[in-house]
């Protein structure tokens, strides 16, 4: 049995997608940008478990790359640059030992 | 069909379900009963278990499915001995630590309460889990609710770390393990742990299977804190709650090394060379006691000081699972019931420091502790050094047999060297706290942590109380009439691999077990040797790590020069960094892979 | 060739561990965990994929038609859940570390070692 | 240790780690070569035993429904940690303010479309689970996902009520809570604990699949709850304050 006939075009191709996307991801090193990127990744999953006859796990990912993953990212980025920003102006207001500058 | 086995997760997470869900309607007291209730409830219901597990395996199959045509179809419970009595000493100590927390954490809140319910559930769904899918659910439900649990009083100033790399490394252990089950589900077409044995028995290992036990047993060791995938566990609980460390080094580290133990046991026993999976969890639980215990002599932080005597004798529990023998397992399993109760007994004790100074750095509090309390942790360290008759004693001097019958009196020589040490940590640290010994300063120890308020003194009673009753309890274990007997029989029944698959997949009963004298077990004369020589070195060690000052110079000065680089070296590679713990899962992964792809295949 | 999706998932695994161990930021660590556990879905699908086969949903459907594995896609549900339930705590724990020492670099947070 | 020690030190980790891993899935059956037996077993069973034609769903509800029990809890936990989390955390807080709207008039109209619209095929997928593919955690997610849209459209005030603490936890409870009561329910009648007690219905339609229907809808009710508690959690402790700090 040859390759083509188990893996078929567009299943390899979702595969591809897939493999590049990760490092992607990963490489991404600004937390916003890399929400989005995590997105697009998502939606390569989604594409490869269609392929995958895998309607389920599909909707499954959609659904949490879609609404769940970027809500509590962006939330949580959202709050760390705030926090940053208060801390910037409290600290020059009054001097306080900063636990992180150690290292 | 028995209706205990799902009982004893249902009813922990339905009433953890009730308290957060009507924290607003209820009173605060009636949640506090129903808490209490369900975990010891839970306790009695693993003793029925127990007893009810005496003669047979009990296998429940989830909705009914039965195998079908030799194939597993459903998800399955088998509870042999060993698991059920794993099943006591879990909801013994979390109905231990739960009653600890009326008092120690009175503002913590209703969904404390139902979190700590809902890792008892998983914690005794994955000691009774017969699927390996299965384990792996419950396995990320306890540690789900224990990220929480370690991280949300943070805020009393602590080293903020700590949650972050549990969380992180714990979950780089998981997914490893979920990896390792998709291969073994590809390599076998089954998740049943008996169906799986079943293929895999009589067959060489190929680069799959060697591929995919490495990952999932590793999996198990980063949960288990096993050198060199420990590095979280210090961290993790130095920022936890007193009660919350006695459930965590108690029981919940302790489930790594139970699924490490049935993999093996149902699944990769029968693998052509198998044997030799056990030589590398031997050395990597030698290791783990060695280091442990050395890591624990360096800590002035009480907590983290518990938390590497509990890497060292998880270390040693490993290395009573790695030589593959009966008795050594035997002995495992009684260093785990005697470990558990001890160590959430020491952490009881820490936490009644922590209300009443407001510190648990050793040397701040010198001369400061009370004399029941001063009792209560002489107590729990000569048990968990295992002096004669006491604690761990038994499961040494059963674990000392089984090494020797393999002609093997080099390994708990290790081991002991490694209670020695951790004892003497433990008893340096009493002596300290206690009786005012040594000086107020030591360079030798890791760096001071920040301190926190003084807590409130109300209900101190009950907090002395708990931790008493459970040092005791951790003591007696040596001494209680046919536990020795029966620990062997259990031991004997989770070996067998052949009852166990036939009795999950076709239902056969076992035969029928011997009758079990009820005496106290019999130790040989070298196992009293060498529990004294373990108990007098962490005696003179402790003794040596508090009169330093009174050597001659010259002796302390070269002592200090031998020791200074090694013991540097030991302080950085604990980083608290989570990119060098999880660089080092990856390493241990590695390095154990490998050593299995030349043991596995015959080299 | 026919490995190419093993492969992929292998290598999905790999960047996703590098990228939580050399990670300068809680958040951005936490999504490289995902990554990480994205490779389990990968895998698994792919290992109990049936080549022509139809998805485990026999709606208009004669019930001995050739479908791939359900159990594979049981499993990945699960999976999938799981994740979220991480990353939402992973996230929690990381803006305690925030809110406490100011930074969301974890070499940053280390205060206390040894 | 140092950065680049970690990384002299991770590298041939990663690359022993690779060659492992490549070694074991080089052992695979080819790709789309499945050899069962579980899957196929399934496949051949689920149907006529229980008249769900999703067989996925017949797998998560029925056969492996412990492990779904799991799932449910694992999440159940995860909001219950988030909560305890953040809420210590925003202790001594000043208390929150009214929210701000979003866009003109002819946005907020097209969200509150969209909102009314996902609810309805949230609500659909996860009724029609065990029939076509969907399920309690999709639906629900997408439920939850939709209802937080209001948030956007509509400001805070018309989001709030999805929000009332003393609401959402009993929902939840009641959600995961719920799955535990039906498997006791069996145990109770003398089965073995998650077993299938209602009538199992026409393949193919809605009355299908006995418990199943019940346990979906559980999971559909828990995995919204949930998800709007954890949404709700970390925007109010999280995006709000950031909001205020703003226009200091």
């Amino acid at each position: 049995m040859t390759v083509l006939a188990t893996l078929v075009p567009l299943q390899a191709v979702a595969f591809g997608l897939v493999a590049l996307g990760a490092p992607l991801v990963v490489l991404t090193r600004d937390p916003l940008r890399q929400a989005l990127v995590n997105g697009v990744y998502g939606v390569s999953l989604v594409c490869l478990f269609v392929v995958l006859e895998a309607p389920d796990p599909a909707l499954s990912m959609l659904v949490v790359s879609g609404i769940a993953y970027p809500l509590v990212l962006l939330a949580a980025i959202a709050r760390v640059r705030g926090e940053a920003r208060r801390r910037r102006r409290l600290g020059r207001a009054r001097s306080r030992p900063d636990r992180s500058g150690r290292r | 069909m028995s209706w205990l086995p799902p009982l004893l997760v249902a009813l922990p997470l339905l009433s953890a379900a009730a308290i957060a869900g009507g924290q607003r309607v209820t009173p605060r007291p009636l949640q506090d009963v129903v808490a209490v209730a369900a975990a010891v409830a839970a306790t009695a219901l693993s003793f029925l278990l127990l007893w009810q597990v005496g003669a047979r395996e009990v296998v429940d199959w989830f909705g009914g499915w039965r195998p079908r045509g030799g194939v597993a179809v459903g998800v399955d419970f088998a509870v042999g001995p060993l698991a059920a009595g794993m099943c006591c000493a879990i909801g013994l100590v979390v109905a231990l630590a739960l009653v600890y927390s009326l008092a120690f954490l009175p503002g913590a809140g209703r969904p404390f309460q139902a979190l700590l319910l809902v890792t008892l559930a998983a914690m005794d769904g994955f000691a009774m889990s017969g699927d390996l899918f299965n384990l792996f659910v419950w396995l990320e439900l306890a540690g789900t609710a224990a990220y929480a649990l370690t991280g949300f009083q943070v805020e009393r100033l602590g080293p903020v770390q700590g949650a972050v790399n549990f969380a992180i490394t714990n979950s780089v252990g998981g997914y490893l393990l979920a990896f390792g089950i998709a291969l073994l589900y590809a390599r076998t077409g089954a998740l049943n742990l008996a169906a799986i044995g079943r293929v895999l028995a009589g067959k060489p290992a190929g680069g799959l299977v060697v591929a995919a036990l490495t990952v999932v047993l590793c999996g198990f060791l980063v949960k288990g804190a096993v050198v060199p995938f420990h590095l979280w566990a210090a961290d993790a609980y130095a920022v936890a709650p007193a009660p919350v460390c006695a459930v965590f080094g108690g029981v919940m580290t302790d489930i790594g090394l139970l699924g490490v133990a049935r993999l093996y046991w149902t699944s990769f026993a029968g693998l052509v060379h198998g044997q030799t999976l056990g030589e590398v969890l031997l050395w990597l639980g030698i290791v783990s006691a060695l280091l442990g215990g050395a890591m624990a002599f360096l800590q002035r932080h009480l907590k983290r000081l518990l938390a590497y005597s509990v890497v060292c004798h998880i270390g040693i529990m490993l290395a009573g699972i790695g030589l593959l023998e009966a008795s050594a397992l035997a002995g495992s399993e009684l260093l785990f019931l005697a470990h558990a109760l001890l160590t959430a007994g020491l952490f009881f004790v820490t936490g009644v420091l922590q209300a009443d100074h407001g510190s648990v750095d050793e040397l701040r509090l010198r001369g400061r502790g009370g004399r029941l309390l001063g009792l209560a942790w002489l107590g729990g360290s000569l048990g968990l050094t295992g002096a004669p008759y006491l604690g761990l004693y038994l499961g040494h001097g059963l674990l000392d047999e089984g090494a020797s019958a393999l002609g093997r009196p080099w390994a708990p020589a290790l081991l002991w060297l490694g209670s020695a040490l951790s004892g003497a940590a433990l008893l340096r640290a009493g002596a300290r706290i206690f009786l005012g010994w040594g000086a107020g300063r030591d360079p030798l120890l890791a760096d001071a942590l920040e301190e926190e308020p003084p807590g409130r003194a109300a209900g101190r009673r009950l907090l002395v109380t708990v931790a008493a009753v459970a040092v005791a309890g951790g003591l007696a274990i040596s001494l209680v009439p046919g536990l020795g007997q029966r620990a062997a029989y259990a031991a004997a029944r989770f070996r067998d691999r052949g009852a166990y698959a036939a009795a999950v997949l076709r239902g056969t009963p076992l035969r029928a077990p011997p009758r079990l004298p009820v005496s106290i077990e019999h130790t040989t004369l070298e196992g009293v040797l060498s529990a004294c020589g373990a108990t007098l070195a962490a005696a003179a060690l402790a003794l040596l790590a508090l009169g330093r000052r009174r050597l001659p110079q010259a002796l302390s000065t070269a002592a200090a020069r031998t020791l200074g680089p090694p013991v540097r070296v030991l302080h950085a590679a604990h980083s608290g960094v989570v990119g060098d713990y999880v660089t080092w899962v990856a390493v241990g992964t590695a390095v154990t892979g490998a050593a299995w792809s030349v043991l596995l295949r015959g080299g | 060739m026919s490995y190419l999706p093993y492969a992929v998932a292998a290598w999905i695994c790999l960047v996703g561990l590098a990228g939580v161990a050399t990670s300068r930021n809680l958040v951005h660590l936490a999504v490289c965990l995902t990554v990480m556990q994205s490779s389990t879905y990968v895998l698994l699908l792919s290992v109990g994929y049936v080549a022509g086969g139809r998805a485990p949903i026999f709606k208009g459907a004669k019930p001995g038609a050739k479908a791939v594995d359900p159990v594979v896609q049981a499993l990945t549900l699960t999976d999938v859940v799981v994740s979220v339930a991480v990353v939402a705590l992973i996230l929690a724990l990381a803006l305690d570390a925030h809110r406490l020492a100011g930074t969301v670099d974890p070499d940053g947070l280390a205060d206390v070692h040894g | 240790m140092s950065r680049r020690g970690r990384l002299a030190l991770l590298g041939p980790a990663l690359l022993g780690l690779g060659a492992l891993l490549g070694w074991g899935v080089a052992g695979l059956p080819a790709f789309g070569h499945y050899r069962g037996p579980y899957g196929f077993v399934l496949d051949r069973i689920v149907v006529p035993l229980r008249h769900t034609t999703n067989v996925v769903m017949g797998t998560t509800f029925d056969v492996r429904g412990v492990d779904t029990m799991g799932e449910e809890f694992i999440l159940y936990a995860a909001v219950l940690g988030v909560t305890l989390l953040l809420r210590s955390g925003e202790r001594g807080r000043p208390g929150r303010q009214a929210g701000e709207r979003l866009g003109t008039d002819g946005l907020r109209l097209l969200g509150v479309t969209m909102v009314g619209g996902g609810v309805l095929v949230g609500l659909w997928l996860a009724a029609f689970g065990y029939v076509t593919p969907g399920g309690g955690f999709q639906g629900g997610a997408l439920v939850a996902g939709t209802i937080l849209l209001l948030y956007l459209v509509g400001g805070r005030s018309a989001y709030a009520p999805f929000l009332a603490e003393a609401a959402l936890d009993p929902l939840e409870s009641l959600g995961a809570g719920g799955y535990v009561v039906i498997g006791l329910a069996a145990l109770a009648s003398g089965l073995p604990f998650l077993t299938n007690l209602l009538g199992l219905g026409t393949p193919g339609s809605l009355v299908s699949g006995g418990s199943i229907a019940a346990l979906n809808w559980a999971s559909a009710l828990a995995v919204t709850v949930a998800l709007l508690t954890l949404f709700a959690e970390f925007l109010e402790t999280y995006v709000v304050p950031l909001a205020r700090a703003d226009e200091a």
